[in-house]
């Protein structure tokens, strides 16, 4: 059974100005032990997912197709067994770490409240399983009495990490989690969450903007746009050879040092963006794609299988998939 | 010395601060030529935008001084003024950079107006922002900046910036709050500015690939100094200076090298190490690397110079032989 | 260079956008304005009290404020149709006290706001912009008047200056500025940390252009935001310092009214009509300030709507 | 956090059913009677307060040697039992009551009658000094003090100072006595002073040493009120007992409660309109006054029956003159200077004196062309003085003279008047007993003709022959020619002068007749009850229901022993207020006619407590129930973010 | 760190009570430099009595010795004699601060609670009926003046039905002690206390509202959920810690007010606190009493500041770190 497995999924969030359709159409599954990396820029989606996963939504978000965690439908689980399922089943470490910890609770106390929450632990316990959880993820234990101003962006981004293997998920959600961190504290983030998912078999889902970081964490890879998935692979051949041109453009954004192709010759994307309210018709990518042909605007492409394990959605991959590759 | 556009000579910066005196730009001695992208590679905290703002003005120097087209930079009102129009600076963060208040006319004519740049000032507007890339300009120009996506500000910034036709544009971070997708287009564009125009550019980045990607030269800086600076394939392809090698093999992309995570964060600028400043973090001193070459002492209880390694290649370590 | 560029031409007039800019943005604040009901509400009651403030001379002739015009009016009579609000111990109509004294109130209210802004914005603007010295100076003095007991200060200042309403104003501004004093530093120092200040700088800016063209437009909705939701201050500071004797003799206001009622001696008498319109007049106003202000804080106040406009 | 807060609502909550309890002051067998007052004391000192409540306190604390009668202020026996003069007037030798004892058993001999008056001249007691600062005090034995004076003074045989316990006050020196906190209680009079709550109330008890009658009141509690309307309903209620100084307005209330006396009772304190005579030649006063057409244009320009019936209610009487003592039998007629009400008049003498509206405005000019206005000064801390403004101005206006006003308080207007920088000002006086000290504020002596050294005289108005008529009367031993001089002077003044008296102030008292018997007004039929001049009427006072019992022999007809001394002569007193005194409200039996609107509130008194009781509970349910709610609100909210 | 944030608190505070002594001697001497004549007038005073007078109360020196005198009589906890009662202000604040502290204290403790509770109802739940409901009593009691509320209690409650007690601390000449003389206290207390909670809760509740609006949609909220915490123990560990501390701040700036805003108040219901003191001494005008007054409100607010700062340290963790 899979860990994760989303089934359609449509979310669409409302404000007074009208629907905005989030997420529209993702399936994705997570396998025990598997690492997922889901890329896409800003507002296409991709952290929507995280939230729905643990259904921390805002409530009069519209929700469409199925999260199952599990295999159980997470909303269809009443309020008491959704929260016994929050952190068990699956652990989000958020981005921004600062945002994310309370400021005025030491962050021993966020960890504890986790483990005495989920577990019959006495406190005592609990402590000392909060320093073996900041051992692991290499903080010092007496960080615990530490409060989130007092600790670096890298020792925050730790502590989060610490926070999500608290109740020992088998899910792990990352959802930026090196952002806004220096390369080299990036480096050592990535370093640790591999490590522990490679120690504890954790099923690791990855979302970032960040499409080489995916490529050297994950096995396989969706890239997003405008809330759909439009290519997905081992995470290898969808960075080293995209099929779709969105891919390709987003890959070509992170040039090979080296690579004599891309030395003072800065590539990207036309044009900006959509604004999931307003997207265009089509192929949401079509304005922006040098590939775009008339047929685009008007025919919205379903992700078409290429070659074994990879699927792309555009107009010029062939519907029955194995197109021969030169 | 001579033809530099920019000469910087034992520049330091000194702030003081509750925990003591932070010596953000400690001795940094640098030229930047006219047409060449000069990268300032480093990681956050290491002195590199503390060290371009001085540059403008903007924070004042403590110690060493700073030509621009031979001019020395000083506090006096006059000469701001008037630097400030021959080096212009774009921002990092271009939501930030303009004044929500502003119509994204009046943040390109805000520099036409305080410099009394001759001209009609819509004329010198529009062109400015056409040769930033935002055409038709008449479409921008009524528009405010929370109406333009983040490129299309990032533009508006550089448009300001070039309305008047400075001899030296100073770069922070220009892409880094932007899109993955439209990086290379704002690149591109800073590349063009260069060749077409001749200007000079420091790209102050943590992105190695960004200097890849557009830079000329490269210079690499940690905790308020120039480590190793040299032509921009020669520091990527060759790197001396250990600091710059686990930099680059940090780089997720650059899977052929070995990783060298360096542990701990960017030290505290107010207490910067004796000796070698790297050395608390040094790859070599921690594999015993430096002990072996017999430099240890010198690395922990020397200050060390850049050397040069090559044409145009200077790095600062004592295991280099 | 400049060579090198072709010389563009644009039919892109500044001056008629901005004016534009203004009219939109004015539709809009309304259009927004419009969405709260409440403080369309207020606004209307406000309007309401303006005009009889305004209208006052027409509404009630001046003789009924008059005690010797009064003398063959009945004393303390319940209200009745030609004493809407009843008589006072005088024989004065209350109801022409009730309509005169919203004069007061309401231009009290005001001018005591906008001088309090006033200075609280200049220190605010100064210490916050310049810093250092100037900074902890002025910021040592708004301490030193924000822990000097408000109203005891307020009523010796009241009591040394001549009763007028001019030092009434006086007097509120001179105690009421610091916090408006603190508010705007606070927002200052967030707009100077902002980066188009700096880039205005880099521009080769001086301080004068960047207080007038970055610092005060982002500290202005602030400051608009504050002065209506300091005006109900004012109005109660202006009310309790009546109440207490310190307001101008010559002039019948809400206050005065609620000072003659009580030293007259209303309370024991069960004289209602002579106390509750009064201060019922001054809820509703207050009451409508703040709604309105609350409104107007929300389209207005840039912390509450960081990023937009 | 929140719990925390929670548990502090409940001990809130709690602390609002206490609020809200009945109160529960268990019912104390002593007699006790309240007194509900506007004013707390200055000091309980006789050395240095000042204010009318703490002279209450010594007339009870502090027997003098010589009394007053409360009929009429004639001197009746006090310590001394009887006197005998010698030496053509100038010395009196007074013979004290048998046994007295101060409260704390020490015997009260002639020695501390002697050390009293003594020391209080030589160290110059505010209080005292007027009486005795021409006094010397001799004992001859135990109970024989002879005392002489160096002048003639008309006001012996009267010896109203208060006689302090020697073996109290000796100890304390001259540098310490100011400071002394005058709470020992050593008492002569009926009832000593041993607590004092500053802002609060005051408190009694009975000396059972007292040489005179014992009315059967254990204590008496003077209570502080700070809004007068709460102390009539105070009285309503029978919180208290008795009330002084409410509003005019309350009286007509007050008079509808079967159970309540209301008393407008008079001692010759008084409002006047000052207007700037300018004798002392200092200060910026309108020249125009100095014109005595000008000024009985003024005068005329007033409708003082307007006045007294809207501003004083009716109660009280119209002023005509200056009355310069507490017995209204001082005041002469006037005949033609009492200045009615005549606008008419008013008109034809500003005419007459070139004072014109030739630009039609509405406002005379002056003969120099410049328009006619008088600055008009409001005093802040009388509740009257704003209508009387009101209606001042308003005739000023109506003979087409301007005015200008300003609002200031006490000390404000004693600055200006001591400066001479004002036109006109309506403040009062309240006199003593003997009219000399009024009389003499008048004389150019009194006017300030330098700031630091400030006279009395707030009118600034002076004039020789009045002064001759003041130094008559000072040394005139015999009564009646001493009157005949003293009418003469006031005849004088209101013609002259730049005074217009506008009303004889009452001070309003009411006190309940379910509880106590035998008020006592002083003096009879006009004055008032409590805070008289000697305070009579509680010796008078019976507790209802009990039988007046006597302590020691029956003294209120003490024998008069004295030799040829005629004692109707009244006498001096300091056992008053101080000359500035406030001219609070107005008051008389004379009820105006009432107007709709008042109903009795008044008779809810008992029932008070349950009700009390009832709303106490049902506020605790509130907080409670409002705590539960926040409970069931949270039980309720558990899931409505999931 | 911890003795240095709160050495450099209260240094701060010394400081502004330095200035605060400096600035009460000049505010008064500016109103008036000799009260003497005018304190003592109606009565017969000699040019003797008159210095004695000056010398007594330090007038007769230059401004100079003036003040150094006042500074060292000040520093030996001296605040002087009163001009009106001769009695030691010491002693006469003493006396008038118990009622005051049992009325403010009361009420502001009332009002904080009710306010928070209230501003926790409504924020939480935006737009609920509670919401509503809640804030616009709210906005109702911030817009009545607070001795108008007075005036119409006492003559509904005290009055029309005399449920309460008119005015005053307890009943005049009260003998009673112990627990009969609290519940004495607390019935005259109630009315007072009413008015001025009903006046002050509407600020509390609308700032607590709004702060916990901010909070709402703070990512740890978000976080605290997705640990599988129940709703109402996000909103009391995680949410109302956070949103409290504008309230915190806010209480300190309203103690003091309240302290020396209540003089209305007291007046209505002659309560006999500093506010009476206060206007009496204004009234006087009596220098000491007013320059003790003027200390103890400004010192008191001080204090109150100084208390919010290091609640504040305790309650945020991040304002004591630097």
């Amino acid at each position: 059974m899979s860990l994760l497995e989303l089934r359609d999924l449509h979310i669409t969030y409302r404000s007074e100005r009208g629907d905005v359709p989030a997420v529209r159409g993702v399936s994705l599954t997570i396998d025990p032990g598997e690492t997922v990396g889901l890329a896409g820029e800003s507002g296409c989606g991709k952290s929507t997912i995280a939230g729905a996963v643990l259904r921390l939504l805002p409530k009069q978000t519209l929700i469409g197709g199925q999260v199952l965690l599990d295999g159980e439908d997470v909303y269809q689980m009443k309020p008491g067994q959704l929260r016994a399922a929050r952190w068990t089943s699956a652990a989000i470490v958020f981005q921004g770490a600062l945002h994310a910890l309370n400021p005025v609770q030491r962050v021993g106390k966020q960890i504890a409240e986790a483990i005495l929450l989920h577990s019959s632990h006495s406190k005592q316990v609990a402590t000392q399983r909060v320093g073996d959880l900041l051992e692991r993820v290499g903080l010092p234990p007496h960080r615990a009495r530490a409060y989130p101003h007092q600790l670096s962006g890298g020792q925050r981004q730790r502590v989060l990490i610490a926070l999500a293997l608290a109740c020992e998920p088998k899910l792990l959600i990352a959802d930026e989690p090196t952002t806004a961190l220096d390369v080299m504290v990036q480096a050592q983030v990535l370093e640790l969450l591999a490590e522990l998912q490679r120690d504890r078999g954790l099923g690791l889902l990855f979302i970032t903007h960040d499409l080489s970081v995916l490529t050297s964490t994950c096995e396989r890879l969706a890239v997003m746009y405008a809330g759909r998935i439009v290519e997905d692979g081992p995470s290898h051949d969808v960075f080293g050879t995209p099929e779709h041109p969105y891919s390709a453009a987003l890959a070509r954004a992170f040039p090979t040092i080296g690579d004599p192709a891309s030395r003072m010759n800065p590539t990207g994307l036309a044009g900006d963006p959509p604004n999931p309210a307003n997207l265009p018709s089509g192929c949401p990518f079509h304005p922006r794609c040098d590939k775009a042909i008339e047929a685009c605007s008007a025919t919205d492409v379903e992700l078409r299988q290429v070659g074994v394990a990879r699927r792309a959605a555009c107009i010029h991959i062939p519907v029955e998939g194995g197109i021969d590759r030169g | 010395m001579g033809d530099g556009l920019l000469e910087m000579r034992d520049v330091s910066v000194t702030f003081s601060s509750r925990r003591g005196t932070v010596r953000a730009v400690d001795g940094v001695s640098l030229d930047v030529r006219a047409g060449e992208v000069l990268a300032l590679v480093g990681e956050s905290g290491c002195g590199k935008t503390t060290l371009i703002r001085a540059i403008l003005g903007l924070e004042p120097l403590t110690d060493g001084s700073i030509l621009v087209e031979g001019k020395p930079v000083n506090q006096r009102q006059r000469t701001l003024r008037d630097l400030r129009r021959r080096v212009q600076m774009v921002f990092q963060d271009p939501t930030g950079a303009l004044n929500p208040r502003h119509s994204i006319y009046d943040a390109v004519a805000e520099g036409i107006r305080i410099h009394g740049v001759a001209g009609n000032e819509p004329d010198l507007v529009a062109g400015a922002l056409s040769r930033a890339g935002l055409r038709p300009p008449e479409n921008y120009m009524p528009r405010f900046p929370h109406e333009v996506s983040g490129g299309q500000r990032q533009r508006v910034l550089i448009a300001g910036a070039i309305a008047l036709e400075p001899q030296l544009l100073l770069a922070d971070e220009p892409v880094a709050s932007l899109d993955a997708s439209i990086r290379g287009e704002i690149l591109a564009l800073l590349r063009d500015l260069v060749d077409q125009h001749g200007l000079g550019i420091i790209a102050v980045t943590h992105d190695l690939g960004l200097a890849w990607n557009i830079a000329d030269r490269i210079a690499v800086m940690y905790l308020g100094r120039i480590v190793e600076v040299g032509e921009a394939e020669e520091v990527l392809a060759n790197p001396q200076h250990p600091y710059t090698k686990a930099l680059l093999s940090v780089v997720p992309e650059m899977e052929r090298l070995e990783q060298q995570i360096l542990t701990g964060e960017t030290p505290d600028p107010s207490r910067i190490p004796a000796g070698c400043r790297f050395h608390p973090r040094c790859p070599l001193v921690a594999s015993g690397e430096a002990e072996r070459l017999g430099v240890l002492g010198k690395c922990t209880g020397v200050d060390v110079e850049l050397v040069q390694r090559g044409a145009g290649h200077w790095s600062a370590c004592h295991a280099v032989p | 260079m400049s060579d090198v560029v072709k010389t563009q031409t644009t039919t892109f007039s500044p001056r008629s956008f901005r004016w534009q800019r203004r009219r939109a943005a004015t539709v809009d604040f309304w259009s927004r304005f419009r969405g709260d009901r409440l403080a369309l509400f207020g606004l209307a009651v406000l309007l309401t009290f303006i005009v009889m403030a305004i209208g006052a001379p027409w509404i009630s002739p001046k003789e009924g404020l008059s005690a010797v015009d009064s003398i063959d009016n009945p004393t303390w009579a319940t209200p009745r149709f030609d004493y809407p609000f009843g008589t006072d111990n005088l024989g004065r109509s209350v109801a022409a006290q009730f309509v005169w004294g919203s004069r007061v109130s309401l231009w009290v209210g005001l001018s005591a706001t906008v001088l309090t802004i006033a200075i609280g914005s200049a220190v605010g603007v100064t210490a916050g912009f310049f810093g250092r010295w100037t900074d902890a100076t002025l910021m040592r003095l708004t301490d030193w008047f924000l822990v000097i007991p408000f109203l005891p200060l307020a009523i010796v200042l009241a009591s040394v200056l001549d009763r007028s309403l001019r030092n009434v104003v006086l007097v509120i501004a001179i105690t009421s500025w610091p916090g408006t004093a603190r508010l705007v530093r606070a927002q200052v120092l967030t707009v100077k940390q902002r980066l188009f200040v700096d880039r205005a700088r880099a521009l080769g800016a001086s301080r004068f252009h960047v207080i007038r063209r970055h610092i005060l437009p982002n500290v202005a909705p602030l400051i608009l935001a504050n002065v209506t939701l300091a005006v109900p201050i004012s109005i109660l500071t202006e009310t309790t310092l009546a109440f207490l004797g310190l307001g101008d003799p010559k002039r019948p206001s809400w206050g005065k009214t609620l000072e003659e009622a009580f030293n007259a001696g209303a309370i024991s008498r069960n004289a209602w009509w002579y106390y509750l319109p009064a201060g019922a007049g001054i809820v509703i106003v207050v009451l409508a300030f703040t709604l309105v202000g609350r409104a107007v804080e929300e389209i207005l106040d840039p912390r509450l709507r960081e990023g937009g406009l | 956090m929140l719990r925390r807060l929670f548990g502090a609502g409940v001990i809130a909550g709690v602390v609002l059913v206490g609020v809200s309890a009945p109160s529960a002051v268990a019912q104390d067998d002593p007699v006790t009677m309240t007194i509900g007052l506007m004013q707390d004391m200055s000091s309980p000192n006789v050395t240095v307060g000042y204010l009318v409540p703490e002279f209450e306190v010594w007339n009870l604390q502090y027997a003098t040697l010589t009394s007053k009668a409360a009929d009429d202020f004639s001197t009746i026996p006090g310590l001394a039992e009887s006197w005998v003069e010698s030496n053509g007037g100038l010395t009196y030798a007074y013979t004290l009551r048998e046994g007295l004892l101060w409260s704390d058993g020490t015997p009260l001999t002639a020695d501390d009658i002697a050390y009293t008056i003594n020391r209080s001249r030589d160290e110059e007691w505010y209080n005292h000094f007027s009486t005795v600062e021409n006094l010397d005090a001799v004992v001859i034995d135990d109970r024989t003090v002879e005392i002489t004076s160096s002048v003639p003074d008309p006001k012996l045989p009267t010896m109203d100072v208060y006689i302090v316990p020697k073996h109290i006050y000796e100890p304390i020196s001259f540098d310490d006595l100011e400071s002394y906190e005058a709470l020992d209680g050593v008492s002569s009079g009926p009832y000593s002073l041993t607590e004092w709550r500053s802002g609060q109330d005051w408190t009694m008890v009975k000396n059972p040493l007292y040489f005179g009658r014992d009315n059967g009141i254990d204590r008496l509690v003077f209570r502080v009120f700070s809004n007068a309307d709460a102390m009539v309903a105070a009285l309503q209620r029978g919180e208290i007992d008795a009330a002084h100084n409410f509003n005019a307005s309350s009286v007509e209330q007050l008079e509808n409660d079967s159970n309540i006396t209301v008393v407008a009772g008079l001692q010759g304190g008084f409002t006047e309109l000052a207007l700037n005579g300018m004798a002392g030649g200092i200060g910026d006063g309108n020249p125009a006054l100095q014109n005595i057409d000008v000024r009985h244009a003024i005068f005329h320009a007033i409708d003082r029956n307007v006045l007294f019936d809207r501003v004083a209610l009716g109660l009280g009487s119209i002023g005509t003159t200056l009355s310069p003592s507490a017995d209204p039998t001082w005041i002469p007629d006037l005949g033609d200077g009492a200045f009615a009400y005549d606008p008419a008049r008013s008109a034809e003498l500003l005419e007459g004196a070139g004072y014109i509206d030739s630009d039609g405005d509405g406002i005379r000019e002056t003969p120099d062309g410049e328009p006619f206005v008088l600055r008009y000064i409001i005093r802040s801390e009388s509740t009257d003085a704003a209508p009387i403004a009101e209606f001042i101005t308003g005739w000023l206006e109506a003979v087409g003279i301007g005015t200008e006003t300003t609002v200031m308080d006490d000390t404000q207007l004693y600055d200006v008047s001591v400066a001479g920088e004002y036109d006109m000002f309506a403040w009062g006086w309240t006199p003593y007993v003997d009219p000399d000290p009024m009389l003499s504020y008048f004389t150019c002596d009194q006017v300030t003709y330098d700031a630091d050294e400030a006279g009395y005289n707030d009118a600034n108005w002076c004039d020789p022959a009045y002064d001759e008529l003041y130094l008559q009367q000072k040394v005139e031993l015999d009564p009646v020619k001493r009157r005949e001089i003293v009418a003469e002077m006031l005849r004088f003044f209101n013609t002259n002068s730049t005074y217009l008296v506008l009303l004889q102030d009452p001070d309003l008292q009411a006190y309940r007749t379910d509880r106590f018997e035998g008020w006592l007004q002083q003096p009879a039929e006009t004055g008032p009850v409590l805070f008289t001049n000697s305070s009579p009427t509680y010796e008078s006072l019976t507790v209802i229901g009990t039988e007046p019992t006597l302590i020691s022999e029956d003294t209120t007809e003490g024998t008069t022993a004295a030799g040829d001394d005629t004692a109707t002569g009244d006498t001096a007193a300091p056992g008053d207020t101080a000359a500035t005194g406030d001219t609070a409200a107005p008051g008389d039996a004379v009820i105006a006619p009432a107007p709709d609107g008042t109903d009795g509130s008044g008779d809810a008194d008992d029932g008070g407590s349950n009700t009390g009781l009832i709303v106490g509970i049902i506020a605790a349910v509130l907080v409670l129930g409002g705590g539960g709610f926040f409970l069931a609100k949270r039980r309720g909210s558990v899931d409505d973010r999931e | 760190m911890r003795a240095r944030f709160v050495a450099g608190k209260v240094f701060g505070a010394f400081g502004t009570l330095v200035f605060v002594l400096v600035f009460n001697f000049f505010l008064f001497r500016v109103v008036n430099d000799d009260p003497t004549g005018k304190l003592f007038r109606g009565r017969n005073l000699s040019q003797d009595q008159l210095d004695r007078r000056r010398r007594e109360f330090n007038l007769d020196g230059s401004k100079f010795e003036q003040f150094i005198a006042y500074l060292k009589q000040t520093m030996r906890g001296n605040l002087g004699d009163s001009f009106l009662s001769r009695r030691p202000v010491t002693t006469e604040i003493r006396e008038a601060l118990w009622p005051t502290i049992a009325l403010v204290g009361t009420s502001t403790i009332l009002s904080m609670l009710i306010g928070i509770m209230l501003g926790i109802a409504a924020g939480w739940r935006r737009r609920s009926g509670t919401d509503v409901a809640a804030t616009s009593f709210s906005m109702f009691t911030y817009s009545v003046p607070d001795f108008w509320l007075g005036m119409v209690l006492l003559a509904f409650f005290a009055v029309k039905w005399p449920w309460f007690p008119t005015g005053g601390f307890e009943d005049a000449g009260s003998t009673a002690t112990g627990f009969s003389a609290l519940l004495d206290q607390a019935h005259h207390m109630a009315l007072p206390c009413i008015t001025l909670t009903l006046a002050y809760i509407g600020e509390y509740m609308i700032v607590m509202r709004s702060s916990l609006l901010d909070t709402v949609n703070e990512d740890f909220l978000q976080l605290a959920r997705a640990k599988g915490l129940r709703d109402v123990v996000v909103r009391r560990r995680h949410a109302v810690p956070n949103a409290l501390l504008p309230v915190v701040s806010l209480s300190a700036l309203n103690f003091g007010y309240v302290l020396s805003g209540a003089i209305a108040v007291e007046a209505i219901y002659s309560w006999p606190g500093i506010g009476q003191a206060t206007l009496e001494a204004i009234r006087g005008p009596d220098f000491p009493m007013l320059q003790g007054l003027f200390l103890l409100l400004s010192g008191s607010m001080i204090l109150a500041n100084l208390a919010v700062d290091l609640l504040y340290s305790l309650l945020d963790p991040r304002v004591r770190g630097r």
